[in-house]
Order: C-alpha cells, then structure tokens, then sequence
C-alpha cells in the first residue's frame, strides 16, 4: 500500500484538528476502547437521546494517526444518527475493512470512512482503524442492557 | 580474532538482501530478534539431515550421536559464559521461560512473607510479571530501583531498595529500551553483602559482549538464542550448581526423573533435573553454531562495529530538533539500542512510513510498560543494531525518519 | 490422497539413506522422533532466509510476515484436529511442557483435597509426575487404571476407576511401549458422565491417525511436532475455550499481557494468554509445513502402510521362540510399536547389536517405569514404524535380531 | 567397534556363568549402583577385615551383559586385595575407560578388566562397564567413613 493512500489529506486533518477530541458535558454514554499492545486508548463519549438519536459524540485519548482520524470521521458520521443506524453503520465499516463487502456503491452510505477501505492490506495498521468502531458498537451495546 | 569487513560478513546473512517494499531491507529491530547465517542454518540442516535423534535414550547410532550434539553444545555455552560445569547449564525454551524457571522453583520455595524482590524499572515484562506472581502468593514485596536523569543507575537507590529483607535482586544487564549497560557486578557485590541472590537477564548483553558468570558473580543468568543469530526455541539458565542443586524440579516427565513409582518419582541429577521431555537438539545445535559465529567475528570486532553505529545514529538523531531520545547520550557503558519519539508523531506511524523506505524498526512498549509509565511515554520507536549493520543504513533510517513529519502532514 | 509410493517418499528424507556402521540406516526408533522430510526442511530454511521477525509486535514487513506465518500454521493446526477456533491452540515446546501447563494452571486451580486424577498404568511419565505433584500438593489422589492379559483395557476397570470423585482422567490414545490403542471417545463419555475433564496425550497418535477433538469431545489434546516430521521445540495443546479462559496463566513474561503496571498485571486474551516470551515462529512454520505433508500422503495411505508393516513384524516375531512380546497380539486398535524380549539378553545387549546391522531400535523403559514395573520387565526392545518404512527394513531387522543370542553366547 | 571386541569370550563367560552373583553371608559392606536411564541395578557385597583386605566379594542384581562381566571380572580382581588396592585399581580402570591412561604396560594390573579398554569408543556402554567400579569406589569411601 502507497503511503499516499494512507496518510490522505482527510486523515490527517481529522488526526490534528482534533474537533471531535473533548469532553461533552451531558455525555451519557462513555466507553474506553484499547489495543494493548500499540498503545492506542481512547474514550467515545456519546449523549444519547431518550427516542435513541446519538445527539452528540466526542472522544479523549491517545494514538496513532489512523485511530485518531478513523475515530474522529466516524463521530461525525454518527451524529445525529439512531443508535440502530449507527450500529449498522459500524457493522458496513467493520465489513469492509474485512473485504466481506467490497461493492463502492454499498460503502457509499460511510462517507468519509471509506478512506480506510485500502487498510486490510496492511494489516499491522487493521487495529488501529477499527478500535473506534468496535468501540460504538460495545457502547451501543451496553447502553441498550441497562 | 579476523580482521572485520562488514559487507563480507553481510554475504553470509540471506535475509540481510531481502527487497521490502521495494527497497533492500534495513534491518534495525536485533533487539526483538537478529537474523541468522547461513553457517547456523547449515548447522540445523546437517543436524536434521545426518543425525537427527531423541537423545539421552538411544543405544543405537543415530541416538548417540544426537546426545553427544547436544552435550557439545552445553560444553560450548558452558565455555562461552565462563560457568564452572555443564551442570549449570540447562537448555530452555526462551529467556522468558528460564526467568519462570526460577520463579516457580527458587522463588515459590525461598521467598516467604515479607520477603522483598527488587528489579529495575526498566525491566522486559519477563523479568516483572513472574516475580508479581511469586509476591502476591508469598506475600512478600516487588520493589523497583528507579533510574538518574541520564537514564543511569545510582549505588544510592541501590542501596536504599536492596535491604536485609531482600532475597532476590533480577535484572537486565542491558535495557531492551534504553540501552543502558547496568554495573551488574557492583550490584551482585552489594546485594550478596545483604544476603540476597542475583539473577541477570543476559537477554540484551549476552549476545554483544563478553558475559563471564564468575567475574560477574551472578547467581543465575538467562539468555535467549534467538537474539544472538541462533534459532528460534532455543534458551539458556545458567545457575550456580549449589542453588540448582537444592531447587525442585520445575517441568516434569521424561528425562527428568531418575526411579519413577506409581506415586513418587526420584529425580535425575543436574542439569537434566531441569529438563522434561524430548531435548531440542536442533536448537542447541543451532546456537552452538551461533557462538562459533560470534567468537569468530570476535566480541572485540562486534563491539566496535556497534559502536560505531550507535554514536554515529545518536550524533545524527541529536540534529533532529523534533526527536526525543530515551536513554544516555553518550557511549559510556549503554549498548546498540536507541529509543526515541518524534514530537507529533505516534511511533506506530513512524514505523509504518519507515518501512515502506525498507526501514524495520519496533514501535510500542517494548514489553516494558512500566517504563513507558516512568517515562511518561505511551509508546517509543526503537532501533537497535548488530554487527552486520552499517553506517549507509544508519543514513537511510535518518533520510526516512526525517519524511516521516511530512507524511503526517506536518511543515518540516 | 495420491497413489503411495513408498520408495519414492524416502527420497523426501535424507536421513533414511543415511550410512550407519557401514551399513545403511533401519530407522524403526520413529515413536521417539521421526525424521523430517526435504519439504519441513526448507519451509525452515526459507522462513529464516525471507520473512523472519519476532511476531506479534512488528509494525515492520517482516514482522507481519512473521506474524502471519506463525497464526497461519495455528489455523492450520486447528483445522488439522479439527478444533473449533484457534482461540483453543496453544502453541508449547513440547507435548511435556504442554501436560505441565494443565497441571500447573488447571491442576493447581481446580484440584482440591480428596479429588481424583485417574491415569493408564501404560502412561508416559510426561503423564503422570506432573500428576504426582498435583496430587501431592493439594492431598488428592493418584489412581491407575490397570490393563487386561491383552494388554488392552476393560470398561469395567474403567468404571471402577472413575467415580465421582474423580475430576481429571488423562491418557494417551496411544501407548508408547505396547502400540495398544485405548477407546478414548468411550472413556471420555463415561468420565464426563461422572463430571470429570478428559485429557488426550496424542504424542503417539496424532502423528499416526486422524484425530479430531470434537469427535472424540476431549477437553484437552497435547502432541510434538517432532514425533510428526515437524522439527523439534514445538508442541500443541488444544484445550476447549471454556476451560482455557477460565484458567490462570502459566508462563509469563512478554506477549501474553494486557497491561502491566508495577505491582499488578491483566493478561491478553486466548491463545497469546498461555504463550510468553518470544514464539518459535520457525517450530510452528515447520509444524505446518508437516501437516500439509502428512495430509499429502494422506492417513489412509500411512495407516495401511503401517499396519502392513506391524502385522508383518508381529508375525516374523512371532516365529522366533525366544521372543516374548508386550503388547496385542494381532492388529485390533494397535499402532505400529512393538515392545519385546529376547530370553536371557538384555535389551541394551539387544539394541547395541543390531545397531551394527544399522537398525535402530529403543531399549530401555520407554519414559513409562510404572508400566515396566506392572509387566514385570526391567527394561524392553521397541521397534517403532513410519509410512516411510519397508517390510524389507523389517526383514533386515528380523536377520539383526536373529543373529543376537549367538553374539551373545547362546547356542541358537 | 566390533562386536567380536565387546562381546569377547571372557566377557560373555562372566555376564553367564555368574560365579560372583550370590549374596555373601558375612558381608559387611554392601553398596547398591544403578542406572536409571538403562536400568542396570547392582549391589556389591563384600566382606572386608580389619587390616583393611576385601577378604570376600560377590554381586546381585539385573543389567546387560557388559555391567555384569565388568562387575564380575572387577570381584575376580579385587578379591584379596587391601581396599586402598582396589581403589587405586577402580581409578586405573576409570582412568583407562576415560582414556587417560592408554599405555598397556600400565593397565597390566587390571588384569582380565583390560578387556574393556575399547568401550570408550561406545559412548552408549561406557556407563554399563564403569557402574560396579563406581559402586566399589563409594562402598570404600563409605566404609571408610564409618
Ligand atoms: C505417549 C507419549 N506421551 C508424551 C510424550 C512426551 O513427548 P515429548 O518428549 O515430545 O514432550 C511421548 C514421547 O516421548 C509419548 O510417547
Ligand atoms: C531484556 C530482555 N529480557 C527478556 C527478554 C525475553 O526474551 P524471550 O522473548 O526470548 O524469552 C527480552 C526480549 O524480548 C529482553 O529484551
């Protein structure tokens, strides 16, 4: 894989201009994503609405460029979205990065994210682009059981 | 000693002309692991290929002949670290597993209550997380020797965290991190002054000096093949004969024991009271042929070359206004590694924009996070060289680390 | 499966044209280790050669090669016994170590006072001084299960061996020193009808047979790779994820943590959990590499070839007078090891004559003193055979054999 | 090494006649030596005086043909010598297996024990042939420490 594909302009505006990266007051819904051995951690904090709608996302935390960026897309994909959407929303990323789908027309509804659709082929960096969106899904998850 | 001429000694390492990316590999990860010559690679061939056996058992050729491979190789790593008998040489699978050796043999059965284990702050993961284990089921105390400013050791924290309490002093004589080269002879001599026992993880220093047992004093010492161009599998305890002598036995079942009964087993005598199952054969014979390779190249030679390289790397890291260096800035007593940060950068990127320049160099925590705690570094990049390095890959890891802020999207 | 060619697979192993004592080589030691053929051989070489690396933490070329070399060959070990995820494949030194770590972390945890552990009589050591502490340390108890005049196991001695009490059977499917091949899928119904976990030493069947752990519902399997072509220095434990998860670490060291602060440390997940310090990356390419070579030949064409070869030897052995035989007489669920006797000579006597034929067999008590001791034998001969062996090679050995008694001084 | 070296004629006479191996009445020095790992186990018996002579001598136990001649040949040898002779002979023989004595006017006095000089050339049986002059050797050192 080209370095031109992975450090795209859209990646690293999103790693450096950090304006998803803060705490949200009436956050709701926190949860702490990590890879171990990398070293990536962050925290996505969502507030969720009572009907279901993620009224606003956010996130703290340290790593690479390509969690950060895919952290940071992915929230502003998400917002204003259904918790049901936005799980689905992962379900197409985290597919894609699998190449279980591969259809550009499927992948349309990711938006920006679909930068990420060449990381399968470097599968050191696999990790670090979909620790965020494992993260929602687990978020979703738990906020659905309580 | 023969005279060194490093693109010769690089003919006799295929791996060294693979293509990556592209690019002829610039291999600077020796301290995860180094890459073998062909002469240990023949060695293991003709071992499969002439002799291959279960020794210790066999009364027929093939079997005899195997045993004798693998004694040889023990009389070999006895020479080689100096140690008094080949019965202090015992044959493991890693560094990591020799360190749990101890633990699960000496420790469970030395350490009691209030009872105090001290090691570096800096030490590999193997050399912490088995000694947690013994603590917390003795409950006896894990205390850490911090470092100087300088990423150095003072004999003042060493003689305040080494105690009458303490029972066991375990260290690395190299950081895997810092490079730093501890005084592990001054500290052997302290801690036995309070009674404690010492036990040096050779891991890092093993492979690029001359480690001699009974100048050091050490109590155990543990080394791992793969890291000093043997195969991979392949790992040394050395202890002195009057501990291992009194030390149960760790792995259990064949070879080890002596009278088996349904409901008691005598064990065999040192060192095989250590060694359970069928022998890796080929790994001895593997890292024998490793140390016939090193003492040829001469540890005179190796350590030069190195050197070289680590000065010259720091020199031109040191002009980089945007890297941070974790460890001694000058050669006194520090080893071929070097950590290091870029401002901005995350090490996980620089490692993936310098690879794609051929350029293999560790990004983490190199199985130190307590360190990486120390230092208030989530994660460093590493280089860490051998003797088959050379000054021209030292500028290609500097021409592509010196990209790396420009791929990230920053000005310079 | 291809057409079975035996002279053709010979070419594949050096080692069998190898010359011993002027004479070439009749290796019929194969239940110690086997040889390996040309093709396990270079998979090691081009693993050292092109791709190798410490995996797991490399961020670099080579260190995803490695990586995925190394989880390659797990997938393949998995689908090798049929096992559910490689979540359930521990990568070990050997089938010993891998008994040591169920003793040691399932032992440890989960036996308690007045407990059970029921084994074979027949059992390897590797299979029962592992159990012997555990039963030492936590006042349990060690039962035998004993064998029949055929040297084949009655379900009732089973049933009266394993009761309520008991909460670990572990056997080997295969013995080592008779060839009898127990009915494993039977006695692991039966155990875990009484609540009790099963344990399957495969070191002597995997190699030979299909083996599949949902078939047979074993909570545990362990082999070695080098009694299977593989090279030495590696071995599997398969154990079910309900029961792996739920047990402490064994090793430990680097790669098998989470996070490691000071005092305290979280472990990674499954399989990396039970796998510290650096992998041999080169041992599970070469076990790989085995597999597919095993599976290329194919288990009908290995079995038929084996039973021919065993039948054939059992029956020439049964010719001689002076021989006395431990283990089936005829071919029902038995393997290809023949344990034997010659009157009035003693087995060393016995091995170090037909060595200078150039036929390597085994004397001595085969790893299993407890079984030696219950047969009466103080120590037997063994023959052992491999796909690659031939009835002309049993013939050579019938000749050595014969001629034995007169080295020895006695009439015929 | 040739079989017709190991299993000379003196040899097999020894490992089959057994003329030493009985039990010894009035023993009073007895000393049991064993190798696990071939599972040759002998006990050496002997009946020494107070002068310090090995007046009688006699073995029982299970081994190889090697173990038992060389034990047997070593009573033949050591019958009637004072125990400092037969030690000094066990250091001979071990010295010769080890072949750090090589010279045959020197192994003179080994007697018949000459005959297994050549074992060293099999490392497999060196241990069957030195295990009864070990066991001699611990039995004086024993004794001698009562
Ligand atoms: C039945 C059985 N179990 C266990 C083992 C131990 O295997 P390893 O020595 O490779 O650990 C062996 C082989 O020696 C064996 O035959
Ligand atoms: C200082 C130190 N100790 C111990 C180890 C563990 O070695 P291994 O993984 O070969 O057991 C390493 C290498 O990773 C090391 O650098």
């Amino acid at each position: 894989m080209d370095l031109n594909q992975l450090y795209t302009e859209l990646i690293l505006e999103h790693s450096q201009s950090g304006h998803n990266k803060k705490h949200l007051e009436d956050a709701n819904c926190i949860e702490r994503g990590h890879n171990p051995s990398c070293g990536d951690d962050i925290t996505l904090e969502l507030v969720c609405t009572d009907d279901g709608k993620i009224k606003d996302a956010s996130f703290t935390g340290v790593g690479c460029a390509i969690s950060q960026a895919s952290t940071s897309i992915m929230i502003d994909l998400i917002k204003g979205k259904t918790k049901e959407e936005a799980e689905k929303l992962a379900d197409i990323f985290l597919s894609m990065i699998k190449k279980e789908i591969t259809d550009d027309e499927e992948l349309e509804v990711l938006e920006d994210a679909i930068v990420f659709k060449n990381i399968s082929n470097m599968p050191a960096r696999v990790k670090c682009a979909v620790l965020s969106w494992h993260t929602l899904k687990e978020s979703i998850k738990k906020k659905d059981s309580r | 000693m023969i005279s060194f001429d490093v693109e010769r000694i690089r003919e006799d390492f295929p791996t060294l002309n693979e293509k990556v990316n592209g690019r002829t590999l610039v291999y600077l990860d020796n301290a995860a692991t180094t890459h073998k010559p062909k002469y240990v690679l023949d060695a293991i061939k003709d071992y499969y290929e002439r002799f291959n056996a279960n020794p210790n058992r066999g009364a027929h050729y093939l079997g005899v002949s195997a045993t004798e491979l693998y004694e040889g190789a023990r009389e070999r790593v006895r020479q080689f670290i100096n140690a008094r008998s080949t019965r202090e040489i015992i044959f493991t699978r890693n560094a990591t597993e020799a360190l749990n050796l101890i633990a699960y043999s000496y420790g469970l059965k030395y350490i009691d209550e209030g009872d105090e284990i001290v090691v570096l702050i800096s030490e590999h993961h193997s050399n912490i997380v088995p000694w947690q284990k013994i603590v917390q089921t003795k409950k006896a105390k894990l205390k850490y020797i911090y470092l100087n400013e300088d990423f150095r050791l003072d004999m003042e924290e060493v003689s305040i965290k080494i105690t009458d309490k303490t029972k066991i002093v375990s260290l690395a004589q190299m950081s895997n991190v810092l490079g730093t080269i501890y005084p592990v002879k001054k500290i052997a001599e302290y801690a036995h002054s309070k009674g404690a026992i010492v036990i040096v993880d050779g891991a890092q220093s093993v492979p690029h000096m001359k480690v001699d047992v009974l100048d050091l004093d050490a109590d155990f010492l543990v080394f791992s093949g793969h890291k000093m161009l043997g195969p991979m599998g392949i790992g040394v305890l050395y202890g002195k004969e009057e501990f291992l002598e009194k030390m149960p036995p760790f792995l259990m079942g064949g070879d080890m024991i002596e009278y088996v009964e349904e409901q008691s087993t005598t064990f065999a005598e040192l060192p095989r009271k250590f060694e359970a199952g069928t022998p890796n054969v080929e790994g001895a014979v593997g890292l024998k042929a490793a140390i016939d390779y090193i003492e040829k190249i001469g540890f005179e030679n190796i350590q030069r070359q190195e050197e070289e390289l680590t000065a010259y790397a720091l020199e031109r890291l040191k002009e980089m206004p945007y890297v941070k260096i974790y460890g001694p800035l000058d050669m006194e007593d520090r080893g071929a590694v070097i950590s290091f940060s870029l401002e901005g950068c995350h090490p996980h990127d620089v490692a993936t924009i310098v690879d794609t320049y051929g350029v293999a160099l560790r990004a983490g925590h190199h199985c130190a996070q307590p360190l990486m705690k120390y230092l208030k570094a989530p994660a460093t990049s590493r280089v860490s060289f051998y003797f088959y390095n050379t000054k021209e890959e030292v500028d290609i890891f500097i021409d592509s680390l010196s990209k790396v802020r420009k791929w990230l999207g920053y000005g310079s």
